[in-house]
Parts: C-alpha cells; sequence; structure tokens
C-alpha cells in the first residue's frame, strides 16, 4: 500500500511542480487539475472516502471551471494563453525562500518523534458526518454555509459589468 | 400554465410515431430503387430524338440535321454533324448529334423550336455515371428512341404530335394530288388548327392509356413550316 | 458487486452472481475479488457498450418515425444480405468510424486533444459503477455513491473543455465556453432534486435508496420517490437538469449544428469522433440509471405481484422506458438559446429545486401523520410544489406567446 | 532512518505546499498566483486527513469535518479571488500583479 501512497505522492507533486513553471496558463490550469485529483486520490487512499468525493466534486468539478473562465476571459491576446514565465528576479527569492521552508519542514518532521497507532482509522460512514456535522458542528456549519453565499454574493457583485441593461435586448 | 405546450408538442411528435406504423397516408416514404413513384406526365429532363421503326432506329429518325436546335440551344450543349454522301450531297439525317448532358439546362427549347417533332423531353433521370467526361455525353445512338416510348412517357402530348404529323402527311399528299391536278385550289392554312383537333388514327395511339382527344397546351403544336420534302 | 441476501433467492434473479462465481470459484480466496471486480466491468462495460450500438439505431429509427419515414433499415448483416430492419446498421456505423481518417488540426494542441475523447469515455464509464442494476447487481458498493456518482459527472465537462480548447477553432472554443456555462448551471438544480431524495432515503448508497423504495401501500401501489409529490417534483426537476447535462437536445448548445458546426466535436473524426458519441450516449445512459434509481424505485417491480421478475428486468425496462423519453423529447423540442437556457436554470429550476427541498423536508417531518392527517400531508405538499410551480412558471414565460408576424 | 507513514505524509504535504509557495511568489500572473495558494491550501487540508489517518488519538471524523469546511471555504476564496481578478483584468486590460498597483479604478 505504501508503493501506491508513493506513487500519488509523486504524481501529486509532480503535476503541481509542472503546472506552476508551465507557460500556458490552460495546461497549467488543467494540470493542476490533475494535481487536485491526485490529492483526491490519496484521501481514498488514507480512506476518507467523502472527502475524497468531495475534493473532486469541489475542485475538479467547480472550482477548475471558474479557473478556466477566468483564464479564458482574462487571456492577454484573442489567441493564446500563453503568460511570461517567472523572471529571474522573482524566481530566486521565491526558490530560496520555498527551499529555505521545505528544509525547515523536512527538518522538523523528520526530527520530530511522531507517535502513531498501528490500528486502522475508525470507519466514518456518511450517516455519521452527517450527525457530527448537524450536531457538535451546526455552528461551523451555518457559518461556513453565510460564508459561502456571501462569497458568492460578492463574487457575483465584483466580476459582474455595471453596464445597463440594453432596452432592446431580447428576453 | 408553463408547460402546456410541450405537453401539446409531445403528443403531436407521439401521434406521429404511432402514426407511421398503421397509418399509410402518413408514412408517405417510398423504397427508392425497389419501389418508385410514377413520374408525372410533364415530368421532364433532358432531350431525346424519336424514331419511327425499332427495327431500323437510324434509318427513321426525324431529325433531318437541320441544326435549329444546336443553334438555339442557351448553353450550346448540342452538336450535329450532317450526314452527306461521298458526292457531299446533304442527305438530311444527322451522322453526329451529341448531347452532353452535364451542360444541358432542360429548358426544352430545342423541343419548341424543332419543326419536325424530331426531339422530346426524356423522363430518364438515373444519369449517374462513373465516367467524368463520356459517360455524360449521349451519343446519337443513346438519344435515339422509339416514339412507342414517347408515347408511354407522354401520352397525351404524344398523341398530339402523332395527329399532326398525320395531318401534315394527308395534306402533303393533298398538295401532291393538286400538283398533279393543277386546277385544284391550295387549302388554306386557316383550316389546320381546326384539323388538328380530330383524332388521325395512329398505331401508337392505341398503347397510350388516355384518349387521344383534344392536344393539352402543353403539347407542342408544330408551325407552320413547309413540308420536309418541298 | 454486493453480497447475496440472506434468503434463498429465485434462480433467475441469483443467475448473473452464480455465473460469475462460477467463472471465480477456482481461483484462490486473495485472487477471487479482482477476478469478480474485473468481470463486473467487463460486464458493465460489454452491456452498455452493446446498448450504445443498439441505441445509436433506436435513435434513428424513433427520429425517423416521429417524422413518418422508415429509419435506417438497409445496412444488411454482413454475409448473409439480411436486412433484419436496419439492426447493422451499428455494425456498419463502427467500420466507418474506425476507417476514417483521424485528423489532428495543425494548430491543436495535440496532447490534449487526444486526451480529451479518452478522458471522458473513461469518466463516463467510472459513473456506471455505483448503480444498482439488480437486487444483487451493484458493482461498487459505496456509503457515498451518490457523493461518487456526480463527482465522477463533474469531471466530464472538464474534458469537454479540454476538447474545445484543444481543436484550436473559434466554434469549439465558443462551444467549450457555452458547455462551461450550461454544465455549471444545471449541476446546481440537478444535485438539489438528489438532496431531496437523500434526505428522504437517510443515506447517500444507492442499495439503500433503492431498497427504501420497496414498500407498498395498501399492498398494491409501489412507494417509489416519484409518487410523492416532491418525488414528482424533483424528478421532473432532475430529468431536465439530466437532459441539459448530458447535452441533450433542445439542451444541446454546446454542438448545435447550426450555430456552431458541431462545438467541441468540430475538430474531431473517425475514432476519437466516435468516443465522444459513445461518451455522449454513455452519460445519458448513466443519468437516465440514477434517475430510474433515485425516484423510479430502481430494480423494485411496480406490482408485488409482478415480483418473480427478475429485478434486473425491471431495472432495464425503466432505463430503456426513461431513454425513449429522452429520444422522444429530441424529436419534439427545438433547441433553446443561451439566454434562455441559463435563465430557465437560475430563474426556474434553481428555485422550484430549493422549493422542493423544504417539501421534501416537510414530508420526512410529517411521515408519522395518519388518517385525515396524511391527507393534510398530501394536500400541504402538492400547494408546495404546485403553487411556487405556477408562479415562477407565470414570471419566465411572462410576456411570451405565440408570434405574429406581419408581413411587409 | 525509519519513516513512519505518517512521516511520508506530512513529507509529502510540505513539499507540495512549498510549490505551491514557490509558484505564488515566482508566477506574475495573478491567476497562477491564486492557483499556489489553493495548492498550499490542499497542503493542509493533507495534514489533516494524515494525522486523522495515523495520529495517536484519532476522534471519531474530526480531521474529515475540518477538510470539509477547509474545502468549503477554499472554493468560496476561489470563486472570491477570481472574480477579483476579472475585475482587475476588466479596469487594466492586464492581470500582471506588478501593474496592478493602483487603488482607483
Amino acid at each position: 500500500m505504501s508503493l501506491a501512497f508513493l506513487l500519488i505522492a509523486f504524481l501529486t507533486v509532480a503535476t503541481a511542480a509542472v503546472a506552476m513553471a508551465l507557460r500556458n496558463l490552460i495546461r497549467s490550469a488543467l494540470l493542476l487539475v490533475a494535481s487536485w485529483a491526485g490529492i483526491a486520490a490519496f484521501y481514498l487512499w488514507a480512506g476518507a472516502e467523502f472527502v475524497a468525493f468531495a475534493q473532486v466534486l469541489v475542485y475538479v468539478g467547480a472550482i477548475s471551471m471558474v479557473v478556466l473562465f477566468a483564464v479564458l476571459l482574462t487571456r492577454p491576446s484573442r489567441d493564446e494563453a500563453e503568460v511570461t514565465p517567472a523572471s529571474a528576479g522573482r524566481l530566486l527569492p521565491a526558490l530560496i525562500t520555498g527551499g529555505a521552508v521545505l528544509g525547515v519542514l523536512v527538518g522538523a518532521i523528520v526530527g520530530s518523534p511522531l507517535r502513531t497507532t498501528a490500528k486502522p482509522p475508525p470507519p466514518v460512514t456518511v450517516r455519521e458526518i452527517g450527525l457530527q456535522l448537524m450536531g457538535p458542528h451546526a455552528a461551523a456549519l451555518v457559518v461556513v454555509g453565510a460564508l459561502l453565499t456571501v462569497a458568492l454574493l460578492g463574487a457575483v457583485v465584483i466580476a459582474a459589468t455595471s453596464r445597463p441593461a440594453d432596452p432592446g435586448e431580447p428576453r | 400554465m408553463l408547460g402546456s405546450g410541450l405537453l401539446q408538442g409531445l403528443a403531436v411528435t407521439a401521434k406521429n410515431l404511432a402514426g407511421s406504423f398503421h397509418d399509410p397516408t402518413r408514412y408517405v416514404t417510398t423504397e427508392y430503387p425497389e419501389q418508385r413513384t410514377k413520374l408525372p406526365e410533364n415530368y421532364r429532363n433532358f432531350p431525346f430524338l424519336v424514331h419511327d421503326d425499332p427495327a431500323d432506329p437510324a434509318g427513321t429518325l426525324r431529325c433531318v440535321a437541320c441544326q435549329i436546335c444546336e443553334k438555339e440551344c442557351p448553353p450550346q450543349c448540342i452538336y450535329i454533324v450532317m450526314e452527306r454522301d461521298e458526292k457531299g450531297k446533304a442527305l438530311k439525317r444527322p451522322k453526329v448529334f451529341d448531347i452532353d448532358v452535364s451542360v444541358c439546362m432542360s429548358c426544352q427549347i430545342c423541343v419548341e423550336v424543332c419543326p419536325f417533332d424530331a426531339i422530346k423531353m426524356d423522363q430518364e433521370y438515373e444519369i449517374a455515371t462513373r465516367d467524368r467526361f463520356g459517360g455524360l455525353l449521349l451519343h446519337r445512338e443513346d438519344l435515339s428512341k422509339s416514339n412507342e416510348y414517347y408515347h408511354q412517357i407522354h401520352p397525351t402530348e404524344a398523341a398530339g404530335v402523332d395527329a399532326a404529323l398525320a395531318e401534315q402527311k394527308a395534306k402533303q399528299a393533298a398538295a401532291k394530288a393538286a400538283k398533279a391536278a393543277p386546277a385544284a385550289p391550295k387549302p388554306a392554312a386557316a383550316t389546320r388548327s381546326t384539323t388538328a383537333a380530330t383524332p388521325a388514327p395512329s398505331p401508337a395511339a392505341v398503347t397510350s392509356p388516355a384518349p387521344a382527344a383534344t392536344p393539352p397546351a402543353a403539347a407542342p403544336v408544330p408551325p407552320a413550316n413547309p413540308p420536309p420534302t418541298a | 458487486m454486493s453480497a447475496p441476501a440472506a434468503n434463498p433467492l429465485p434462480l433467475l434473479e441469483r443467475l448473473p452472481v452464480a455465473l460469475r462465481d462460477a467463472c471465480t470459484n477456482w481461483l484462490p480466496e486473495s485472487w477471487r475479488w479482482l477476478a469478480n471486480s474485473l468481470l463486473s466491468i467487463v460486464a458493465v462495460f460489454v452491456v452498455f457498450a452493446t446498448l450504445f450500438a443498439l441505441l445509436t439505431l433506436a435513435e434513428r429509427k424513433i427520429l425517423g418515425r416521429v417524422q413518418n419515414r422508415p429509419g435506417p433499415n438497409r445496412a444488411p448483416l454482413p454475409f448473409l444480405g439480411l436486412r433484419t430492419y436496419g439492426l447493422a446498421q451499428p455494425l456498419a456505423d463502427g467500420i466507418k468510424m474506425l476507417t476514417k481518417e483521424d485528423i489532428v488540426p495543425r494548430g491543436a494542441d495535440r496532447v490534449l486533444h487526444f486526451l480529451a475523447p479518452v478522458a471522458l469515455l473513461a469518466f463516463s464509464i467510472m459513473t456506471f459503477a455505483v448503480i444498482p442494476y439488480g437486487r444483487t447487481l451493484l458493482p461498487v458498493e459505496l456509503d457515498a455513491a451518490v457523493l461518487y456518482f456526480f463527482a465522477a459527472g463533474a469531471a466530464t465537462e472538464l474534458a469537454i473543455f479540454m476538447a474545445g480548447w484543444a481543436s484550436r477553432n473559434k466554434y469549439s472554443l465558443l462551444a467549450a465556453m457555452r458547455a462551461l456555462a450550461q454544465l455549471i448551471s444545471y449541476e446546481l438544480p440537478l444535485l438539489l432534486s438528489v438532496v431531496a431524495v437523500v434526505l428522504e432515503a437517510g443515506s447517500l448508497s444507492t442499495s439503500v435508496i433503492v431498497e427504501k423504495q420497496g414498500a407498498w401501500l395498501f399492498g398494491i401501489l409501489p412507494q417509489w420517490h416519484v409518487f410523492t409529490p416532491w418525488g414528482f417534483a424533483g424528478f421532473l426537476i432532475f430529468f431536465v437538469a439530466a437532459l441539459a447535462e448530458s447535452n441533450r437536445s433542445p439542451f444541446d448548445l454546446p454542438e448545435a449544428e447550426s450555430e456552431l458546426i458541431a462545438g467541441h466535436l468540430t475538430e474531431y473524426s473517425g475514432f476519437k469522433y466516435a468516443l465522444f458519441f459513445m461518451a455522449e450516449y454513455f452519460g445519458m445512459c448513466a443519468l437516465s440509471g440514477m434517475g430510474v434509481t433515485l425516484f423510479l424505485g430502481g430494480w423494485q417491480a411496480p406490482f408485488p405481484a409482478l415480483g418473480f421478475i427478475p429485478s434486473y428486468c425491471w431495472f432495464a425496462a425503466k432505463l430503456l422506458a426513461l431513454l425513449f423519453v429522452f429520444m422522444w423529447i429530441r424529436a419534439t423540442f427545438p433547441r433553446l438559446r443561451i439566454d434562455q437556457l441559463t435563465r430557465l436554470a437560475w430563474k426556474f429550476l434553481v428555485p422550484l429545486a430549493l422549493v422542493n427541498l423544504f417539501t421534501a423536508a416537510f414530508w420526512v417531518l410529517s411521515a408519522g401523520w395518519a388518517g385525515p392527517l396524511a391527507f393534510a400531508r398530501w394536500v400541504v405538499a402538492g400547494a408546495l410544489v404546485i403553487g411556487p410551480f405556477l408562479a415562477l412558471g407565470r414570471r419566465l414565460s411572462a410576456g411570451l406567446g405565440p408570434r405574429s408576424y406581419r408581413y411587409a | 532512518m525509519n519513516l513512519s507513514p505518517l512521516h511520508l505524509c506530512l513529507l509529502f504535504s510540505s513539499a507540495l505546499f512549498c510549490v505551491g509557495l514557490i509558484g505564488a511568489l515566482s508566477r506574475s500572473n495573478a491567476i497562477l498566483v491564486l492557483l499556489g495558494v489553493e495548492l498550499m491550501l490542499n497542503a493542509g487540508n493533507i495534514n489533516l486527513i494524515a494525522f486523522w489517518r495515523y495520529g495517536p488519538a484519532p476522534a471519531e471524523g474530526t480531521g474529515i469535518l475540518f477538510v470539509l469546511f477547509a474545502i468549503a471555504i477554499a472554493a468560496a476564496e476561489a470563486a472570491v479571488g477570481l472574480a477579483l481578478v476579472i475585475a482587475v483584468h476588466r479596469h487594466q486590460r492586464n492581470i500582471r500583479l506588478q501593474e496592478a498597483n493602483r487603488l482607483r479604478g
């Protein structure tokens, strides 16, 4: 099972890295979708079925669509979606920062004796998740719901053009 | 109410779906190569040449190679060469009569100008060919079809033509007789139209289903031209 | 496939599982599950590929009959020369598709152009995994099966976008944008109508949802969800949204021939085109299967007396009936305009689906009402369904009517 | 050095986090920066699931619920962020972050 994990991890990180380096925005968005799907595969591997499907539904189904729409609406020229690659002046500090963070994280992780349990996780059924959401976490659920509503309304308001409706527009 | 129109539309298509199985008036398809619809009598597409005797198609062509149709043809798809004997005397029949049906536009002008009722419109529409250049160039042999065939495809019109031809022949015979008897007066031209209405006995008219009564307006009445032998 | 039930089932009911077991019994225990899963995949694929072939023929036949013509009826069976009412037409189509040249435009993104049909077909096949085809026929028993179904279905939108973008064709790109807008718009009512079912059944598992619809009212009336007020409205919303999600007429804007040539299919030919076609039909079958499962009682027989007929036959019958309605609708309605399409989704279906959710909640809460209260339950739920429908429908169709033309 | 599966998961998530970080810092296209931030969020989610799976005291489903909430918030973030990108593009005809330095639209 560890082999499956390594494969998933490698593919996920690789697609994400390539996506971040590509010039073609559409390709990088699609590769990132592959990366998100890889994360969903990791959730499946870890036994969190429900989260995996939610991840696919939200990221592959919804966020990718919004991203693609944004890319198509903001293309620099009409014909392509190429963007300038990262300039050296930005890339170098970014690499140094990222490398430093990675070094710190890896050092901390490898150096810390993490206690782990050998027993498999308790199987969490959808029913239990629902009960938890509606019971102890009901307040958080309501807050998230309100947040999502406000965010969507805000997004619509921000993105909508303020052009007055054309009176001659066909219904 | 919203949706009632949608339901009405669904009902219409459902009626068609069911009706096409039991109602022959709805189901109008003919399975073409096996079943064919009967063409209307006035259907026309490309010209053909009429001959009178199936035993000798080349010899009894009505065409005298006068080249009127060749000159009148708007897209110029007709090509005629008159046959001549070794002394160069015209034999009044075509040696070459070609129609390029890929150029022909089915206007029927050749039929209307022909003084001899020699060229008529055919109903043959399956002319597809694999030969791009030669296949659509019809020669005299391909074009030559019998008077009986003409009666089959255009019965009313053919009967009128036969009647006119018979009358012409009778008039010629009368003229010959008048020549023999010099005192006889020439028949008036005005009598032609009245006599054309009377059906003339014709061997081909028996095969035609339509009664060979007054020819309809579509049937070209031969114009008052001098007889070919004049 | 799921474990057999406790009480012995009739032979016909057990037949598919028994056949599978006969095929895999000789294998060691540790390998058997793998062989079983592979067999399930093969069986599902073979059945639906055959169904796809027959559906293409049936669709053309039905469209033909609606237009009072026979439809394809000439392709003869090979080497026999028998026409059999065009039964060999799918074969001829398949050979034609396979032997046609595969053309990729010069400016196309070759990788994505190749990947799009493959991904689309893969995701469409994945959706078949969680549909219970019969009492014992469920390829994968998942706790969150409904969520899985829609997650896999959501990925197909991406494939359509890939196809449209990779073709590097204005029409294709327009189609891709339209497809995105349409699929996002209709995902919402689709999911909302399903949530009502999940609310009633209390489970995301398809097998549980079907089993909950197994009772009979007064011993004769089936208790399928479609026979409740909220279920009926939910089914209609689901069906309309499913039409749009599977790009079927009258919502086939992404591939509208008259406006966009063929949309994202413009630059596809040969076998890739066939894959798209197959995926479209698979998507239609999967959504119909889900509709049958969620609303039409799945594999349940409509009357207790008809229980002797195997459950998978009932499922097949319902699936085929639903597919027929898909085709019937295609034969009837003209295509919507893009603004009408989005308006229908956001101003009509989404509010209706939200109200329907309330109706379903009321229905669940009032489950214990008996006697005259049961009657009141029906009245209230019915009013909750019909009232918003009339009000919203009036708003949607306000100002619209048969047009009168004046000839200049 | 003997790494437990939990260590591996955490290394995986930190690698993903750093990829997102480098992307967000180095690219000048606003959409790519947003996507980098999304990746970092996802890396955090992986940690939550990893600790739920291998952690010493796996409370019933808390990790899963946290991830669900995080996914919902990520969706909201993506929607607002991309709406902002579109608004910036409408004003500047450009979404290079170096040039989006005016507050007045």
